[in-house]
This record gives C-alpha cells, sequence and structure tokens, in this order.
C-alpha cells in the first residue's frame, strides 16, 4: 500500500524501494531508540525516587538527542592492538542484525516492510547476526572483559533461541502461516481472538488452549529477554563483573550503534511477542475508523495500537531491570536447559495434541 | 583463666631461656619477652595447650624502638644507629575469654623474627606489612613482600623513625 | 580532543552555530566514569543517589573510561594509583574532562606533609579543569563544580586559535 | 598433538565498578573457574601511622575519620575509649550515651552501605538508592549534631565536641519509626528474591575454625555461627546497660557461613541497633558533655591494644606511649585488612560472578585495608 505510494511518487521502483525501507530507520527505529533510553531513565529515576533528566528540553526530553549529539563526535578510539577490521565490523554487524529484523515486522496492515511469507523465521534467523557482531567485538577488541562477555553472550543468545523457536512453531502450528501479516490479521476482531486467549478457534479447543498459550507467552517472553540481554539475563554486559562486557573498548559513535541497537533490539522482541500473542496491530476493541467510516483513519489507529503494545512490553522490560538482580552464567544455562526447553517441548505436544480435537 | 604471671611460669618451665622477662611495671598492659628465633614454637604451644588455647590472634604490629645512638648522616639529618626493632603479639582465647601480649626484639640492623604464619594464617599479611613499614624479615613466610608500598619502592621502610621520603617516584614528585 | 575541535581557522557564522550546539551536547551529557578512590567517592555516590540525583543533570557513570567524558578525581591520590590515574585519563576520548574532588586531589590535604605515599595534587599527573574544595565536599559542592565545568565547556570554540 | 593452553590471568582493578574502592585483584581462571586470587593493596596508602607520629593525641582523630570513611564516629570511638584507658579517666555517663547513639547510628548507615552495593554487585540497582536515601536521614542527624556530613571529628578523648542538637532526640525518634518499615521493603525486595539467594546461598563458604584462624571479626565471624560479638563479650562503654540480641548465621537459605548469611546478619544487626538506640534515647541523662576533656593529653610509659566492635568488625587500636604529648606508635587492626585476607581461600573454585558476590559480602572498606 505504501510501496504503491511511493512508486506513484517518485515513479521509480528503485526510489520506491529504498524509501520503503528506509522508512522505518527513521521514522522509527532512532526515534524509538532515542525515546526508550529517555524513557528507560526516568522511569528508573521514578522507581528510584528521583528524577532522572531535567535540564534538557522539558523533562530532560532532549537528553538522548544531546548523548548521541555528543557520540557522534567524540574522539573514535581505535586500539593499537586492536583487530582493527574486525573491530570496524562489529558494531555495524550488530546494528544491521536489529534492523534487518524490523523488515518483517508488521506496524500495521498498510505497512510491512517485507511481507514475506516467512516473516518470522527471517526474523529468528536475521537477529542472530547480532551473535556474529558481538564475537567479533568481544574478539577483536583484544580486552579479557570483552572476550569473557562476548563468550557469555553467544552462548545465552544461542541458548535462548531453542526456546523461542520452539514457542513460535507452537503458534505456527495453530495458525498454520509464517506470514506476521496473515498472523495478524487471524486475531482480528476482539481481544478475544488473541492468541493469548486460544486465537481465533471456537469452542472447548479455545478454552484447554488458554493456559498452555499464557506459558508459552511466559516461556518466550522470559528467553526473549535473554536474547536482548536484559536483567536479570544481562550477563554479556554485566557492570559489576565485566566492566561492560564486549562493547568495553568501543567510544563514540561505535559505542552509540551498540547502544541504540540494544534499544531498536528491545522493541523487535517485544514486537514480535505482541504480534504473536497479542494481536498484532489489531485494536482489543474495534476501530474509530470504522465507527465513523474513515478508510485512512484505520492504519493509523493500528499503527497506535502495535505501538502501545510494543511499548507495554518494552516497559516492562525496564520494570525488571530495575527490580531483579542478575542471574549468574551458569544459572543462566540451568534457567534454559532445564525449564524453559523441556517445558516448551511440553507444550508443544499438547498444544499439537489439542489442535487435533 | 590463667593470668600473666601462671603463663609466664607455664612457659619459663616449658621453653627455659627461650622466654626472657616479663614486663608488668607498665600501666594497662604487662607482656612476655621472648627470644626472636623461637617464638612461632612458642605461639604454637599457647595455641594448642589445652589450658590456654589462644586460638585468636588479635595483631600483629612492628615496633621500631628508636633505642639506638643518634649519629649524623651524609646529607646533614641524622639517623639511627644500633637498637632494636620489635614485634607484639596480642592473642586472645575465644574459649576462656583471656588475653595476652608477647614481645620479641631483634636487632635494627638485620632483624629477624621467626613467622608465625603458619599458626594463625591472620598473621600472613600483618608480618607483610611489619616488613613493608619497619624492614623485619620473618623467617618462613611463604610470601615476604612489600604490600602496602609500591612493589619497586626503593627508599627505605617509611615507619621507621629515621626515614627519609624520597624527592622523586617514578618522575613524580613526592615533597609538597 | 572531538573529530571537529580546531580543525577550523577562522570563525563564521556556521561554526559558532556548531559550536553551540555541540557544546550544549557535551555539557548536557558529561557522562562520569564510575571510579572512587576514597572518603570522596560515597560523597560522589551520594550525589548520584536519589537525594542529589545526578542523573539530573545528564550525568550517568560508565563503567569504561572509554565512554566517559569527565573523570571525578574523588579523593586521596596515592604514588601507586597515580600513574593507574593517568593511565586511566589517557584511556579516555576527547573531549575529557577533569574534576578534582576533595582537598586530597586538590593539594594532598591533610596529608600534605608526613604523607610519605602521596601525591600532592592530582594535578601533578593530569590536567584538571574544575577544583572542588572541602573535605570531603558535600554533594551541593561537587553539583556546583560540575555547573562550572559546563560554564567552561559552554565557552568553547572550534576555532583553532591563533598564536 | 595436545594443544597449548593457559590459565587466563584477569586483572580486576584498580579502577573496576566493584571492587568498592582502588582494590586490584589477580585472578587466574580456567574458563570462568578461578583457581587462585591475589589481592595487591596499598593503592589508598594514606600514612595514618606515619601521621599519629607526628600529631599530639587529639590531632590524630580527624584522621581516624579518614581510615574506615563508612563508620567514622565509630573509628573516633575506638580511638577515644583506648586513649582514655591509657590515661585512666572516666567519661560523663551522658557522652558514653551519645556516643553510644552515634555509634549505633553510623552502625546503621554503614550496612546500608554495604548492603545496598551488595545489591549493586548482584546487579539490582535499585535497593541501592533505597539503600542511600534512608543513610542521608541518618546523616542529617548526624549534620545536624556536628556539622558534618561524612567525616564527623566529633567524639573526642574524654567527651565530645558539642552537646546534641536541642531537636536531635525527637528526630532521633521518627528516624527510628520511619526505617522500621523500610527494613521490611529491603527485605521483599532483594534479602527474599530467588534470584539474590541464587547468587549468594551456599557461594563462599566460611567455617567457623577458619575464620577464628584468619582473625574474621564482627558480622562475618557471626554469619560463620560463631555468636562473637564485642559489645557483649568484651564490653566497653556503656554497652552492658543495654538489652539486644547477637544475631548469627543460621543457613537458613544454604550453608552456614555463605555469602547470604553475611548480607542477613547485616539486616538483622540494624534491627539490633534500632532497639540499642531506642532504649538509649528513653534514659538519656543530663549533663556536661565537654567537662572531662584534659587540657593536655600526655599518657604515662606504657601501651594499651584497645578495640571497639565497628560495623565491619574488630577494630583495634595499638598505642604505645613514651610519655610525650604524641603517641610513639599507633598501630590500627582494621577489620576489613583482616578479611582481605581470606579471599583466596574462599574463592576457590567458584566463578568470576561469584567474586564479586564474595567481596561484596565481605564488606570491606579501602581506606582501612590500605589506612
Amino acid at each position: 500500500m505504501t510501496y504503491d505510494f511511493f512508486f506513484n511518487l517518485t515513479g521509480s521502483y528503485v526510489w520506491a524501494d529504498i524509501i520503503q525501507s528506509l522508512l522505518p530507520l527513521f521514522i522509527f527505529i532512532l526515534p524509538f531508540a532515542l525515546f526508550a533510553v529517555w524513557l528507560e531513565r526516568k522511569v528508573s529515576a521514578h522507581m528510584q525516587d528521583r528524577l532522572g533528566p531535567m535540564r534538557v528540553g522539558k523533562h530532560g526530553w532532549l537528553q538522548t538527542v544531546a548523548d548521541i549529539i555528543k557520540l557522534i563526535q567524540k574522539e573514535d578510539i581505535v586500539a593499537e592492538n586492536n583487530d582493527k577490521p574486525l573491530f570496524n565490523l562489529a558494531p555495524v554487524l550488530v546494528f544491521v542484525g536489529t534492523y534487518a529484523a524490523f523488515a518483517a515486522i508488521p506496524f500495521s496492515s498498510a505497512y510491512i516492510g517485507s511481507n514475506i511469507d516467512l516473516g518470522v523465521f527471517f526474523i529468528v534467523a536475521v537477529s542472530s547476526f547480532v551473535v556474529a557482531g558481538i564475537l567479533m567485538a568481544g574478539w577483536s577488541s583484544n580486552n579479557k572483559y570483552s572476550l569473557l562477555g562476548a563468550m557469555r553472550s553467544a552462548a545465552q543468545i544461542i541458548s535462548y533461541e531453542i526456546p523461542t523457536v520452539l514457542v513460535i512453531i507452537t503458534i505456527v502450528m495453530i495458525t498454520g502461516t509464517l506470514n506476521l501479516g496473515t498472523l495478524s490479521e487471524m486475531q482480528t476482531g476482539h481481544f478475544w481472538n488473541w492468541m493469548i486467549f486460544g486465537g481465533p478457534t471456537f469452542g472447548l479447543t479455545k478454552i484447554l488452549l488458554i493456559p498452555f498459550m499464557i506459558l508459552a507467552f511466559g516461556i518466550i517472553y522470559t528467553s526473549t529477554l535473554a536474547e536482548v540481554n536484559r536483567t536479570p539475563f544481562d550477563i554479556p554486559e554485566a557492570e559489576s563483573e565485566l566492566v561492560s562486557g564486549y562493547h568495553t573498548e568501543y567510544s563514540g559513535m561505535k559505542f552509540a550503534m551498540f547502544f541504540l541497537a540494544e534499544y531498536a533490539n528491545m522493541f523487535a522482541v517485544s514486537a514480535i511477542v505482541a504480534a504473536l500473542f497479542f494481536g498484532g496491530y489489531q485494536s482489543p476493541v474495534g476501530y474509530l475508523g470504522n465507527l465513523f467510516n474513515i478508510p485512512w483513519l484505520v492504519p493509523v489507529e493500528q499503527l497506535f495500537w502495535f505501538t502501545a503494545k510494543g511499548l507495554f512490553f518494552v516497559f516492562v522490560q525496564m520494570w525488571l531491570r530495575w527490580t531483579l538482580p542478575r542471574l549468574r552464567v551458569d544459572q543462566l544455562m540451568q534457567v534454559c536447559w532445564k525449564y524453559l526447553i523441556p517445558l516448551a517441548f511440553v507444550n508443544l505436544i499438547v498444544v499439537g495434541l489439542l489442535t487435533l480435537l | 583463666m590463667k593470668t600473666i604471671e601462671e603463663i609466664f611460669n607455664l612457659l619459663k618451665e616449658k621453653f627455659g631461656d627461650a622466654i626472657i622477662e616479663l614486663v608488668s611495671n607498665r600501666p594497662v598492659e604487662s607482656f612476655i619477652v621472648i627470644a626472636p628465633l623461637e617464638i612461632d614454637k612458642v605461639c604454637l604451644f599457647l595455641r594448642d595447650n589445652e589450658e590456654l588455647s589462644f586460638d585468636n590472634l588479635m595483631i600483629l604490629s612492628g615496633v621500631d624502638d628508636a633505642n639506638g645512638k643518634n649519629v649524623p648522616d651524609e646529607d646533614g639529618g641524622t639517623k639511627i644507629e644500633g637498637g632494636t626493632v620489635s614485634v607484639y603479639y596480642h592473642l586472645e582465647s575465644t574459649k576462656f575469654r583471656n588475653k595476652i601480649a608477647l614481645k620479641v626484639s631483634a636487632l635494627r640492623e638485620n632483624p629477624e623474627v621467626n613467622s608465625v604464619e603458619s599458626v594463625w594464617r591472620h598473621a600472613d599479611w600483618h608480618e607483610r606489612e611489619a616488613y613493608d613499614m619497619i624492614g623485619i624479615k620473618f623467617l618462613n613466610h611463604p610470601d615476604l613482600r612489600r604490600i602496602l608500598m609500591p612493589y619497586d619502592w626503593e627508599a627505605g621502610y617509611p615507619l621507621r623513625k629515621d626515614y627519609k621520603n624520597p624527592e622523586f617516584y617514578q618522575g613524580m614528585k613526592v615533597p609538597y | 580532543m572531538g573529530l571537529l575541535d580546531k580543525q577550523f581557522a577562522t570563525d563564521s557564522i556556521v561554526v559558532t552555530k556548531v559550536d553551540d550546539l555541540l557544546n550544549w551536547a557535551r555539557l548536557s551529557s558529561l557522562w562520569q566514569m564510575g571510579f572512587g578512590l576514597a572518603c570522596c567517592a560515597i560523597e560522589m555516590m551520594a550525589t548520584s543517589a536519589s537525594h542529589y540525583d545526578f542523573d539530573r543533570f545528564g550525568v550517568i557513570p560508565r563503567p569504561s573510561p572509554r565512554q566517559s567524558d569527565v573523570i571525578i578525581i574523588s579523593g586521596t591520590v596515592t604514588l601507586k594509583m597515580a600513574l593507574r590515574i593517568k593511565r586511566l585519563y589517557e584511556q579516555m576520548p576527547d573531549p575529557k574532562y577533569v574534576i578534582s574532588m576533595g582537598s586530597c586531589s586538590n593539594c594532598g590535604g591533610p596529608y600534605w606533609e608526613h604523607g610519605y605515599h602521596v601525591l600532592k595534587g592530582v594535578d601533578r599527573v593530569i590536567p584538571v579543569d574544575v577544583y572542588v574544595p572541602g573535605c570531603p565536599p558535600r554533594p551541593e559542592a561537587l553539583l556546583e563544580g560540575l555547573l562550572k565545568l559546563q560554564e567552561k565547556i559552554r565557552n568553547e570554540s572550534l576555532v583553532k586559535k591563533s598564536a | 598433538m595436545a594443544l597449548k593452553t593457559e590459565q587466563m590471568v584477569l586483572n580486576m582493578g584498580p579502577q573496576h565498578p566493584s571492587t568498592h574502592g582502588v582494590l586490584r585483584l589477580e585472578l587466574e581462571l580456567e574458563g570462568e573457574i578461578i583457581t587462585k586470587v591475589t589481592p595487591h593493596i596499598g593503592y589508598l596508602h594514606r600514612c595514618f601511622e606515619k601521621h599519629t607520629e607526628a600529631m599530639t593525641y587529639p590531632q590524630v582523630i580527624p584522621y581516624t575519620d579518614r581510615m574506615d570513611y563508612l563508620a567514622s564516629m565509630y573509628n573516633e570511638f575506638g580511638y577515644a575509649v583506648a586513649v582514655e584507658r591509657l590515661l585512666g579517666i572516666q567519661v560523663p555517663e551522658r557522652v558514653d550515651f551519645i556516643r553510644v547513639i552515634m555509634g549505633e547510628f553510623q552502625r546503621i548507615a554503614s550496612h546500608l552501605v554495604a548492603i545496598g552495593t551488595y545489591g549493586l554487585d548482584i546487579g539490582a540497582f535499585t535497593p541501592f538508592l533505597y539503600c542511600f536515601r534512608d543513610r542521608e536521614r541518618i546523616l542529617s542527624l548526624f549534620e545536624m549534631t556536628c556539622g558534618a556530613r561524612l567525616l564527623y571529628n566529633y567524639i573526642w578523648v574524654g567527651g565530645l565536641s558539642h552537646d546534641l542538637h536541642p531537636d536531635f532526640v525527637r528526630s532521633a525518634k521518627e528516624f527510628v519509626t520511619y526505617f522500621r518499615p523500610k527494613i521490611k521493603e529491603l527485605n521483599d525486595l532483594l534479602t527474599n528474591n530467588k534470584i539474590f539467594i541464587d547468587r549468594t546461598a551456599n557461594i563462599g563458604i566460611l567455617p567457623k575454625e577458619t575464620a577464628i584462624n584468619y582473625g574474621i571479626s564482627g558480622p562475618n565471624l557471626r554469619a560463620s555461627g560463631f555468636k562473637w560479638d564485642l559489645r557483649k563479650d568484651d564490653p566497653y562503654s556503656i554497652y552492658n546497660k543495654f538489652d539486644f540480641d547477637i544475631p548469627v548465621g543460621q543457613g537458613s537459605m544454604g550453608t552456614v557461613g555463605d555469602c547470604w548469611d553475611r548480607y542477613y546478619v547485616r539486616i538483622l544487626e540494624m534491627e539490633e541497633s534500632l532497639k540499642i538506640i531506642e532504649q538509649a534515647l528513653e534514659i538519656l541523662p543530663e549533663g556536661d558533655v565537654t567537662s572531662a576533656i584534659p587540657k593536655r593529653i600526655k599518657p604515662p610509659v606504657g601501651q594499651v591494644y584497645s578495640r571497639v566492635e565497628n560495623p565491619r568488625g574488630e577494630l583495634g587500636y595499638f598505642i604505645i606511649s613514651n610519655g610525650q604529648v604524641n603517641p610513639f606508635r599507633i598501630k590500627v587492626r582494621g577489620p576489613s585488612f583482616v578479611h582481605l585476607g581470606v579471599m583466596n581461600e574462599l574463592c576457590k573454585g567458584h566463578m568470576v560472578a561469584d567474586i564479586i558476590a564474595i567481596l561484596g559480602s565481605i564488606d570491606i572498606v579501602l581506606g582501612e585495608v590500605d589506612r
């Protein structure tokens, strides 16, 4: 829909492609990352009886802008013993891995970067780039803290991808599609059609599915927390142990890229959770656009609902971060291999049986 | 609970000449003076004897007695020649709530005292500190290095009374 | 030195405006190196904590010197530590600033006379921008020191100074 | 052909977010498992003992403040008690009461920092700020009394520098009622958190015999299950007038003497300190606090080893007097100095993350380690 619009506007497939693909970066990821960093600082401050940034703009809303402008023109240190090509490539790779995931995320029925049939699969695959980037960062920094952080991170992200994928398979088994757009469309109507409430099925199956869906949601939310290195799983960058983990040696804009990628990633996983379980861009109650018969309002409302759901989960991530301590690296692995993966398997089998009903 | 006189007599009986004297005419605290090369055996006895059981070394302190002669040195100041440095041991029995102080003295030029590190692990760092600050060498200590001062500090032992501060350390001016 | 500093030979309206923007960004997001030495470090922590809240000024502690803009020398600098502080300072990316907090790091403080192992002032090893007196300075004093530093940054320029 | 492998040496500090100051730990690692820890100290060696030899007895007090800067009141307290023993003087009753009140407030403040930074080490940021918020209230009480927030120079040999502020008793009582629920809040947030327990229980176990052999004292010794508190076992000042318990480690989450026990003993001790403060405030006698301060302090030739129960453990002063106005030698037994010596014993076989947990749980202050 938007693609056609841009095509008509510029008269060229190439330009339409470029605009289409850059759109989420400029209208969404960068502003969102800036906003999320500010939000994180405000949320943490208010949880801790503080005020947070106050001096730059009203309630410090320009704080992150100032941070980024400062970081852009900071000296970019590449130390003598760094592995320079890898050191320079790593932040780009992390950023790209995160950004590419946004291509398949359905922001609204009118805008999906690339409405491919393998949407979910694509996101899972492409976000694994991040692991490579982190490993490269840790190795090339030639710093023992970075190396430890990177090794922990690789182990963690790869392990936690398994329960994530198992839960995704569970959903795919019910819906029969990997396309996130279709998946969202299936959950249309009201909130009881969301997957967390058993999806658009009817009767006994739906009621029986609800507890297993809630379990599936718990598993996937926990494992996505680990995949984006948030507390209680922020072991790769555990400040009190490993200084700042794999990005210890990065300064200036390269650090900013890690920083922005982390926050963009937070939204990406929240968006996946929202799309899989909470109706994607669908409104829980109905559309004003339909009510007043204004067709263009519906996609805008959908964008609002999608962002709101995503932001809610981002908020929960922040909430957890400022409440919980962090696990140790072996306990982290235990949580994954001893609890989450067996549970996810059991869940998969039971849901599989239930869908046969 | 035994008094310090009783402990002194007990030790005298067991170790003979190694136990030098009992100083009890000073205010607040009395102490037993012991030969520096016998102190570890005496301490082991004090710890393991059923009736004494001094299981806790409270503090081990090195002291420069500064009881030698003051003589002028090359650059106009004075330095101390001769005399002794001492180590004080304060022991406690957590079982009998009893406390005792021991002292050993060694010659200032090359002070050598047996280490009690094998009796109380606690003594490890205190002995290193006494070495670092006063320059007392503890024989049989497993790891006798400087502890507080930098490992490459060459200007002597700071808590000796005639210590002189160097002008520079690694290019940084030391005096105000 | 940052990427742009002292790259311009002459002043112009563009440079001045860029100056203003960069100075604003620099002074509003002074990330502090999370690094304490002695007693003053406790007051520095108290300044970051709820009651005084350094975060209001955009100051957050970063554990790594590579990501910090300002190092607060909070406490006595000993000879053993001085070379490490110098190295930490050198690890920070430009533009970087130094706040010397407390009498000890200003001039040796109470240890100036007999402190055989105390460096009498951190300015013997690294350049200092703002000195905050006190033993230890109250958090308000540290905040004032930060405001002074911001004032200093506000008047910086990208123009290369001619001799 | 076998691959050549070697152990990784990780250098932690002197600048590291959680070495609590300028401690340097040299870790030998086998993967993430620790085979050896070598602490290197002295990065904050401020020559305390040299200074004391050049100062008169009262002039030493500000320097004792700067040793354990989280428990300045108690350092002064210990020093004053030691010199008074050497002089053989008795202080007025009100002085003793105020000293005890200040000392116990200091204990709470110090434990709050210990607990807060421990949370920070484990990864929970918020409890740290809650602790500092509550500590700020105690600091304002101190400020009201002597005008300083951190280093007080308040307890003098033979007395105190000032009497209490007229509002002090009321504010102190207010604090006690304010603080009790906060301990519960802390328990909810951190102590009973499943992740926190997982991280700290059964980690860094210190058996009682080892602890005594290493000279461990204070909360760390009590956490190992040994009921030993100098306030009761070697009473000084007027502690024998108060009714309070000595909490010991029970091993309720793991083994006796693990990190969780060391942490929890501190929580319980704060409650006991509140009890002492309440009792002392009730029966605070009137009197002059400066009357017993000697004009000129010149103790006789002699020596004393005097110790008090600092928030961290046994703080001892060994003073040798040669009859002059300045001490001949003062040697301090700092509890942190002693406790740090046990690190290697505790850390062997644990992981890198546990080092932080263990170091935080033994609660050291580098100012006192290096003096």
